[in-house]
């Protein structure tokens, strides 16, 4: 078992660096929803834990919204010409790529060092977690293009998710659920909000988001 | 004891103007010329009493009161000072202090009756017998600060009278000088003598307190004319005890040498009137700012004596 | 006591009443007008009675279910509130006939709401007992009068001054909040009952930050910036009140800190007399400068409070050098000071009030002339003059004798006390001469000679209350200046509360200097009378003539070559010029006809001047270089986020 | 009488306005509101038991926020019914509907005791507000309304890891308690200190986003200028105090720890970074609804500050909390009766308020005196407690930085509000004044008036149980 959720992580991981080093946003949608299904599944295999039907709805209903819904919530948002739209990021994709590379190795040696209780299941838990965590922040810092930063938040969260469901025994699934619901509304106030932004800018330049300051 | 003070006093009241022709006399001498007669002011005194007066139309009430405020503040502030030694009329702790201001009273209402009657020259004059007093203040001041830290009393008659004088030579010494000069020059900027004014000019633009009183006539200006005499006769007074403070206990002598004294004081006046031209405006300041330096580098030095 | 609670009610309800019946103009002006003065006159029974009888009241009230505002009025507040009740009260009547813009009724009504709370602000800060109760009065006290202070709006140079007003009552608040807030973290109490057991240390940070805090607003160099701008902004019996008994408060607060920390070195008394000698000087020789009536009388108020703090720098360090005399001797004279200067400080500006209402204008060298129509208005400004001149027979006399009388004493002690005895003594000296130099350029220009303009030209003086309320305060100088006794008495009084160690103060030595005054100015007196009366016989019968003045022989004089009040003063700033750059501005005459020409000069105060470059400069420098962090970049603001969590993650 | 009642009321009414015409609507505001002050009044004096404890519970310092929120929403709701006739908003119902999502996902906030519950309430009222902010479509409201939801739900994004990391804290503190606050306090001493830290550090900064605390106050301006008046005054008034009210349950664990000197710390230096970002803007702002905006900032920095230092400073805390809600609310719907009169926002082009609309002068400048911390106002009371506090924890050079950049706010506030006041420009007319839009922010000043001079026993113990739950006190 520990050996497939090594597997899948070191996908993700791959996923990620991807992700950082690609200019086009069909490729992060695809990163996006495959990250998505990873992370609703991890906490399922791992730890050899007794499962009911509870578990496996919430597992389903979890990777229908991350790995499907969220994605292609925006994805639909957005008419296709535009979301091909390219911009030059902030900083370069292979700097990116680089960058992501170095963070996943120190991720790797401080998560070596920290005793998790539940790390000794995956040892690529806490890198693969903190990765999505670091770089959907970077994405979001980086990129121009207002839907890549959208979906920085939402590798961020699947980030967050990955930490909560699998280093704490503490979880309930209400509360998850809740959790969900408020993500999966946020992600629908951003598509409505780039909807606009297309619609008042004709792109989705963040630069031209700059009007209001001192 | 008391008659005796209030005759002192109104015999000083009727020689002030006397001992101020001494000046008129002794610079009449160093021009080679015979000079004024010695009662020259009472005549002048006689002659404005009998005359009437002409106001101008610019003037108030203050005009009016001017001179007799003046006056009166010099005829009060005599019965604080101790003449020939004798105990004043009155006396009491920081006396020296109300004197001074009462003085400060009087040059307020000239100069309030000169700012009455809207003459530039006047303006010019007040502005003029506003600023330089000044200084003399603070360096009278100081030294009454030396006096009193030498002798632990603070008023007039305990510095003047009797033997005083004599005492306070005996603690300060030669600084002492310092003092006498520096109180001459205050006697000469508080009166308006030359270097500071010039009270003989024959340039409105150049007078201090001449030009004050231009629009006076008649009493008032016998008033003004009288105050500045025994002005002049209270500082001159202070100094003749500092330059000669004998005290001998008999009446008569000590009269007599305090009359030398004060003589000596009113000549020297003469003398420099004879000999040194009036300071230009902006350095009459500083020719003060002397009296004050010197009052106060004989304090420091007595200090050191007293330590 | 109850008639404490009175007046504050009463004064309370004319502040209400005024807001109520603005509709009717007159009605409401009439009863604010009189429950205002009711009030204060009830209040200045109680307050003298509590001085007198040196009872010491105390009450309080629960405030917020845990704390207390309590009140105590030992005999130092009762004596700061004889001054307030008694000045309050006369401003009050002066403003019936000054406030009469029935078209302004809205603004009158805002205004004597203010007026009231101010009124009462004053009396609670001079009672209060404990830091909340403190500055809660206090704060109230300068909102009320910035609302007073910005009642004609409509100019900008008002507006300015309410907003410089604003800052300085605002920093000085938080300076005495520090205060507090340092004697608050060692005694954990909010009563001033610990101040005493602090550390020394503590006690002189304490007293530094008190004395700035409480010294703009009494106005000491160099944080009496505001006070030149704000006071001349305010209706004049505002200003009266403010200039007269409001910047009093701060001293209040200065003695009574001093009092609460029971600290006597030498180093508070120079630091409290050096900061009196500086605002004593700079004070008036920068009134001298103005071209400004009231902005004149405003620095004059600088001048005073310095020579109030030289009387308690000299108490201070009488106290510290063990030296009794010298100690009362200043205190009182700082105490009888602080009385004088608020009468003859309201009375003088009453009288500028009054001259501008009638002539519109406060530019000095516009007037003149005003005393031959305005006979009451001027001779009552003389006697201000006079008595802010420090010249005897009048009051402001009697505080600066006495606080000579300590200074001297001091001379005869130990270097510290020789050398501040000196420093008074001197600097007394050189600020007589100049508020002499600068009170005879008011009374001068503004009230002699002839019109300079015609605004000044022809002017009645009208409205009884006004009349009547300048007589009172010029009766109070003269009173005060012949029969100082009873005066240095309640002086005495109210320092028996003022912590210095000696137990009960002996009256009888001080009572005797009183006579001393009393005795000179009766002579002086006299002596006036007998030559009023050989003058009145020298002009018998004689030919009195008026005729134009004389011109030195020019004979087209007009009203224009008057010496002005820029003139008069030159010579004077001109030896100040280092502490008081001195402007002139004036175009070159050219040409054979030469056109038209004007002349303009000011005085700069370095305080303002320098409190630009040096404080609101680099401030606004400072402030500036931090602008680029709200660039609108939302890629950085989320950048901040992470950086904010990187940083704090070092630290866990 | 059930606890959740409060919020599932709102959200109800909430969820029908979505679907109600302007006429309809409109009223339904204040109708809730006056169920929703009811209800949170009841809370108050009851004290029933939530029907899923662990989940949701009666705080003190929960029903002193709710009860400022009702109250507030009251009021505010009878503003914008003037408000909506004067101005011109195109789809009024979602304006309604985001309203009352808005006002019941605020009061779960602060009834909320679960960490993740209250971390889903707080992402919620972002949600819910976000409408609000973009009702005027422009593309200034667009860029704020992106830029409040991208930087607040990253920021919220760290507060949810930060709750996560507490759950850590437990496991290897072997604490087997509902993951509630209560629970936790109770069980502090427990928890894995190295990673509470931690935790603590992701929830300040999440929440402190969301609370406006420099430097990941960002948003802040750009949000509270470009809503609605009405909105602006329940954004700055009460929504920045739920973020608070996250801090302050944190805070509690914290302090409980044994923690309290870390987290008072870090809560001083953010407090204090705050006041100065605010003094850096306010100094030269040109509009004046930014300047309220920023305003906001410094007092939640002075509230930072406060909770930071502990000892009276908490109380002093709360009182500011309570009372710049009431205040800076009336400050905004002020502001908005300024922006209906004149047209503008800048500072410049407004002035002679005084003479122009005297009624709305009086609001406004009253609740500048107040906010500017002058009696007979609440704030008043707040500042002098947090600066006796900081002076009594020994901590004088933050207490220096503390009052220096106050004095700058003060300065730089003040010259605004002169302008704005008193400035003679070319227009002396007078501007219409409704009375129910003057009403209100007389109520909120009076109410704050009357707060600081008398408080209602049971207000007074409230407080009082909150502050010394976090080791405040006297």
């Amino acid at each position: 078992m520990i050996y497939s959720v090594d597997t899948i992580l070191s996908l993700v991981l791959l996923s990620i660096l991807f992700s950082l080093g690609s200019s086009r946003l069909t490729v992060l949608f695809k990163v996006i929803a495959f990250q998505g299904v990873v992370v609703s599944i991890v906490p399922l295999i791992i730890g050899g834990r007794e499962f009911g039907w509870g578990d496996i709805t919430f597992t389903l209903a979890t990777m229908t919204v991350r790995g499907i819904v969220i994605p292609f919530c925006i994805y639909f948002a957005i008419k296709k010409a535009t979301i091909e739209t390219k911009f030059r990021p902030i900083v370069g994709y292979n700097a990116s790529m680089m960058g992501g590379l170095i963070f996943i190795v120190m991720a790797a040696v401080v998560g070596g060092k920290l005793h998790l209780p539940a790390v000794s299941e995956g040892k690529l838990l806490f890198p693969a977690a903190v990765t999505l965590l670091v770089a959907g922040m970077f994405l979001l810092m980086a990129r121009r293009n207002a839907i890549a930063m959208v979906l920085g938040y939402i590798m961020m969260e699947n980030g967050i998710y990955l930490v909560g469901t699998t280093f704490s025994v503490q979880a309930r699934h209400i509360v998850e659920f809740g959790i969900l619901l408020d993500i999966l509304a946020g992600v629908m106030i951003m598509a409505v909000i780039l909807q606009n932004i297309k619609q008042a800018f004709d792109d989705m330049d963040t630069a031209r988001l700059r009007t209001l300051k001192e | 004891m008391m008659i005796e003070s209030i005759l002192f006093y109104v015999g000083a009241i009727i020689v002030a103007p006397f001992f101020s022709a001494v000046i008129l006399k002794v610079k009449a001498f160093f021009g080679g010329k015979k000079g004024p007669p010695l009662l020259i002011n009472y005549y002048t005194l006689i002659k404005l009493l009998k005359k009437g007066s002409v106001y101008s139309t610019s003037t108030t009430t203050i005009f009016k009161l001017g001179p007799i405020v003046s006056l009166c503040a010099v005829l009060t502030v005599l019965m604080f000072l101790p003449i020939a030694g004798v105990k004043p009329v009155f006396s009491f702790k920081g006396d020296i202090i109300f004197v001074l201001y009462l003085l400060g009273l009087g040059r307020f209402f000239t100069i309030a009756a000169a700012m009455d009657t809207a003459s530039p020259f006047e303006g010019m004059g007040a502005a003029r017998e506003a600023n330089f007093p000044i200084i003399c203040e603070a360096s009278f001041m100081m030294i009454l600060v030396l006096f009193y830290k030498m002798t632990g009393n603070f008023n007039l008659s305990s510095w003047f009278s009797d033997t005083q004088p004599m005492t306070l030579w005996q603690s300060a010494g030669s600084p002492l000088i310092f003092v006498v000069i520096s109180l001459f020059i205050i006697l000469l900027t508080e009166n308006a003598r030359v270097p500071v004014d010039d009270p003989a000019t024959h340039l409105e633009l150049t007078m201090i307190h001449e030009v004050m009183v231009l629009d006076h006539s008649g009493p008032d200006f016998a008033m003004i004319e009288f105050g500045a005499f025994m002005k002049l006769f209270f500082y001159a007074t202070l100094i003749a005890r500092l330059i000669c403070p004998f005290n001998t206990g008999h009446l008569a002598v000590d009269v007599s040498v305090f009359a030398g004294a004060i003589l000596m004081v009113y000549v020297a006046a003469g003398i420099t009137e004879s000999v040194m031209a009036r300071y230009r405006m902006d350095r009459v300041s500083k020719f003060v700012m002397t009296s004050f330096a010197l009052a106060f580098f004989a304090t420091i030095l007595t200090l050191e004596f007293i330590g | 006591m109850n008639l404490f609670y009175m007046s504050f009610l009463i004064l309370f309800s004319g502040g209400i009443l005024a807001l109520v019946g603005q509709r009717n103009f007159a009605l409401m002006k009439m009863l604010s007008v009189v429950s205002l003065a009711t009030g204060c006159l009830s209040g200045l029974i109680a307050s003298a009675q509590a001085l007198w009888q040196e009872k010491v009241f105390q009450f309080s009230f629960t405030y917020l279910n845990h704390f207390e505002l309590s009140y105590k009025i030992d005999s130092l507040s009762a004596f700061f509130l004889v001054v307030i009740f008694l000045i309050s009260m006369i401003a009050v009547i002066y403003s019936y006939h000054y406030m009469d813009h029935s078209e302004n009724a809205l603004a009158t009504s805002v205004h004597y709401f203010f007026f009231s709370l101010l009124i009462i602000s004053m009396a609670l800060v001079v009672t209060a007992d404990n830091i909340i109760t403190f500055m809660l009065s206090w704060e109230i006290m300068s909102l009320s009068s910035f609302f007073l202070v910005i009642f004609d709006y409509g100019k900008a140079e008002n507006r300015k001054a309410g907003y410089l007003y604003f800052i300085f009552s605002h920093i000085g608040a938080m300076f005495i909040f520090a205060a507090f807030g340092v004697v608050y973290g060692y005694t954990s109490q909010f009563g001033f009952n610990g101040m005493a057991g602090l550390p020394d240390t503590v006690k002189m940070i304490v007293f530094v930050l008190a004395f700035i805090g409480f010294g703009s607003k009494a106005g000491v160099f160099p944080f009496h910036v505001w006070l030149p701008h704000a006071h001349p902004a305010a209706p004049s019996h505002i200003s009266a009140v403010m200039s007269g008994v409001m910047i009093k408060t701060g001293i209040y607060g200065i003695l009574r800190v001093y009092s609460l920390l029971d600290y006597h070195v030498s180093v508070l008394g120079m630091i409290v007399l050096v900061a009196g000698v500086i605002s004593g000087i700079l004070g008036v020789v920068y009134a001298l400068g103005q071209h400004d009536l009231k902005r004149l009388l405003a620095y004059s108020s600088v001048e005073n409070v310095g020579i109030i703090l030289i009387g308690i720098g000299i108490g201070m360090i009488g106290v510290a050098t063990g030296n009794p005399l010298m100690a009362i001797l200043g205190f009182s004279g700082g105490l009888l000071h602080v009385l004088n200067h608020s009468i003859f400080k309201s009375l003088l500006f009453m009288g500028a009030g009054m001259v501008l209402h009638k002539t519109g204008t406060r530019a000095i060298d516009r007037l003149g002339g005003l005393l031959k129509r305005m006979r009451i208005t001027g001779a009552t400004f003389l006697i201000g003059s006079l008595a802010i001149s420090g010249l005897p027979p009048f009051n402001g006399f009697v505080g600066e004798f006495f606080i000579y009388l300590g200074a001297f004493n001091g001379t005869l002690f130990g270097n510290t006390a020789f050398v501040a005895g000196v420093l008074a003594v001197v600097s007394l000296a050189v600020i007589g001469g100049l508020a002499l130099a600068c009170f005879t350029k008011v009374m001068g220009v503004v009230f002699q000679g002839e019109p300079r303009s015609r605004a000044a030209a022809d002017k009645d003086e009208t409205g009884n209350t006004m009349l009547f309320a300048m007589m009172i305060l010029a009766s109070f100088c003269i009173i005060i200046g012949v029969l100082p006794g009873i005066f240095i008495q309640m002086t005495l009084k109210g320092l028996s509360s003022v912590s210095m160690g000696y137990g009960r103060i002996p009256l009888e030595p001080f009572i005797q200097m009183t006579e001393n005054i009393t005795l000179a100015a009766v002579v002086f007196l006299m002596v006036l009378l007998v030559l009023l009366a050989m003058r009145t016989l020298a002009y018998r019968g004689k030919p009195v003539g008026r005729k134009g003045t004389w011109g030195c022989g020019f004979t087209q004089p007009t009203p224009k070559m008057q010496y002005t009040g820029s003139s008069y003063s030159a010579s004077i700033v001109e030896f100040f010029r280092p502490v008081a750059p001195f402007q002139e501005h004036h175009p070159p005459v050219e040409g054979r006809f030469p056109e038209k020409t004007i002349y303009h000069s000011r005085i700069d105060d370095i305080a303002e001047r320098h409190m630009t470059t040096i404080i609101v400069r680099p401030v606004m420098w400072m402030f500036d270089r931090l602008r680029w962090i709200q660039h609108g970049d939302i890629h950085l603001y989320i950048g901040y986020i992470f950086l904010a969590i990187v940083v704090l993650l070092f630290f866990v | 009488m059930v606890v959740e009642m409060v919020f599932l009321a709102p959200f109800l009414t909430g969820l029908i306005a979505f679907f109600l015409p302007r006429t309809l609507g409109r009223p339904l505001l204040p109708l809730t509101g006056v169920f929703h002050l009811m209800l949170s009044v009841m809370l108050w004096v009851k004290r029933p038991s939530p029907l899923f404890p662990g989940y949701f519970e009666v705080t003190p310092e929960g029903l002193l926020s709710l009860i400022v929120i009702s109250l507030l929403f009251f009021l505010v709701s009878i503003y914008a019914m003037g408000y909506l006739r004067e101005s011109t908003i195109r789809s009024e119902n979602i304006f309604n509907g985001s309203m009352l999502l808005f006002l019941s996902t605020m009061t779960m906030v602060t009834l909320s005791d679960h960490i993740m519950v209250m971390w889903i309430a707080i992402e919620a009222t972002t949600l819910s507000s976000a409408p609000l902010i973009f009702t005027y479509r422009s593309k200034a409201s667009l860029e704020a309304t992106w830029k409040y939801v991208l930087v607040c739900s990253v920021g919220i994004a760290m507060a949810l890891l930060g709750s996560v990391l507490i759950t850590i804290a437990m496991d290897i503190g072997k604490v087997n308690v509902p993951v509630s606050f209560s629970a936790l306090t109770l069980n502090a001493r427990q928890l894995d200190p190295l990673w509470l830290k931690a935790a603590f550090v992701f929830i300040l900064v999440g929440y402190g986003t969301k609370m406006g605390l420099c430097p990941m106050h960002t948003w802040l301006p750009d949000a509270h200028s470009e809503a609605p008046s009405p909105a602006s005054a329940l954004l700055s008034g009460v929504l920045l105090n739920c973020a608070y009210l996250g801090i302050f349950k944190t805070n509690k664990i914290m302090v409980a720890a044994g923690l309290g000197d870390f987290s008072g710390t870090i809560l001083m230096v953010f407090g204090l970074m705050s006041i100065i970002a605010a003094a850096t803007f306010i100094l030269k702002q040109t509009e004046y609804k930014r300047m309220l905006a920023y305003s906001s900032i410094e007092n939640m920095g002075i509230i930072a500050f406060g909770t930071g230092i502990g000892g009276p400073g908490v109380y002093g805390a709360l009182l500011c909390l309570i009372h710049h809600s009431l205040i800076k609310s009336s400050l905004f719907l002020t502001s908005g009766n300024i922006l209906l009169g004149y047209g503008t926002r800048l500072i410049e082009s407004t002035g002679s308020l005084a003479r122009r609309m005297p009624k709305t002068f009086v609001a406004f400048f009253g609740g500048f005196a107040a906010i500017s911390g002058f009696p007979p106002f609440g704030i008043f009371i707040g500042e002098l407690f947090i600066i006796l506090g900081a002076f009594k924890s020994g901590h004088y050079s933050a207490a220096g930085i503390f009052i220096f950049s106050m004095c700058v706010v003060f300065a730089g506030f003040a010259k605004q509000v002169m302008i704005i006041s008193f400035d003679d420009k070319s227009s002396r007319d007078k501007i219409l004044e409704k009375q129910d839009m003057i009403w209100p922010q007389y109520t909120l000043l009076l109410t704050s008036v009357f707060l600081c001079f008398w408080m209602p026993d049971t207000l007074y113990r409230t407080i009082v149980e909150a502050v010394t739950s976090i080791g405040g006190g006297f």
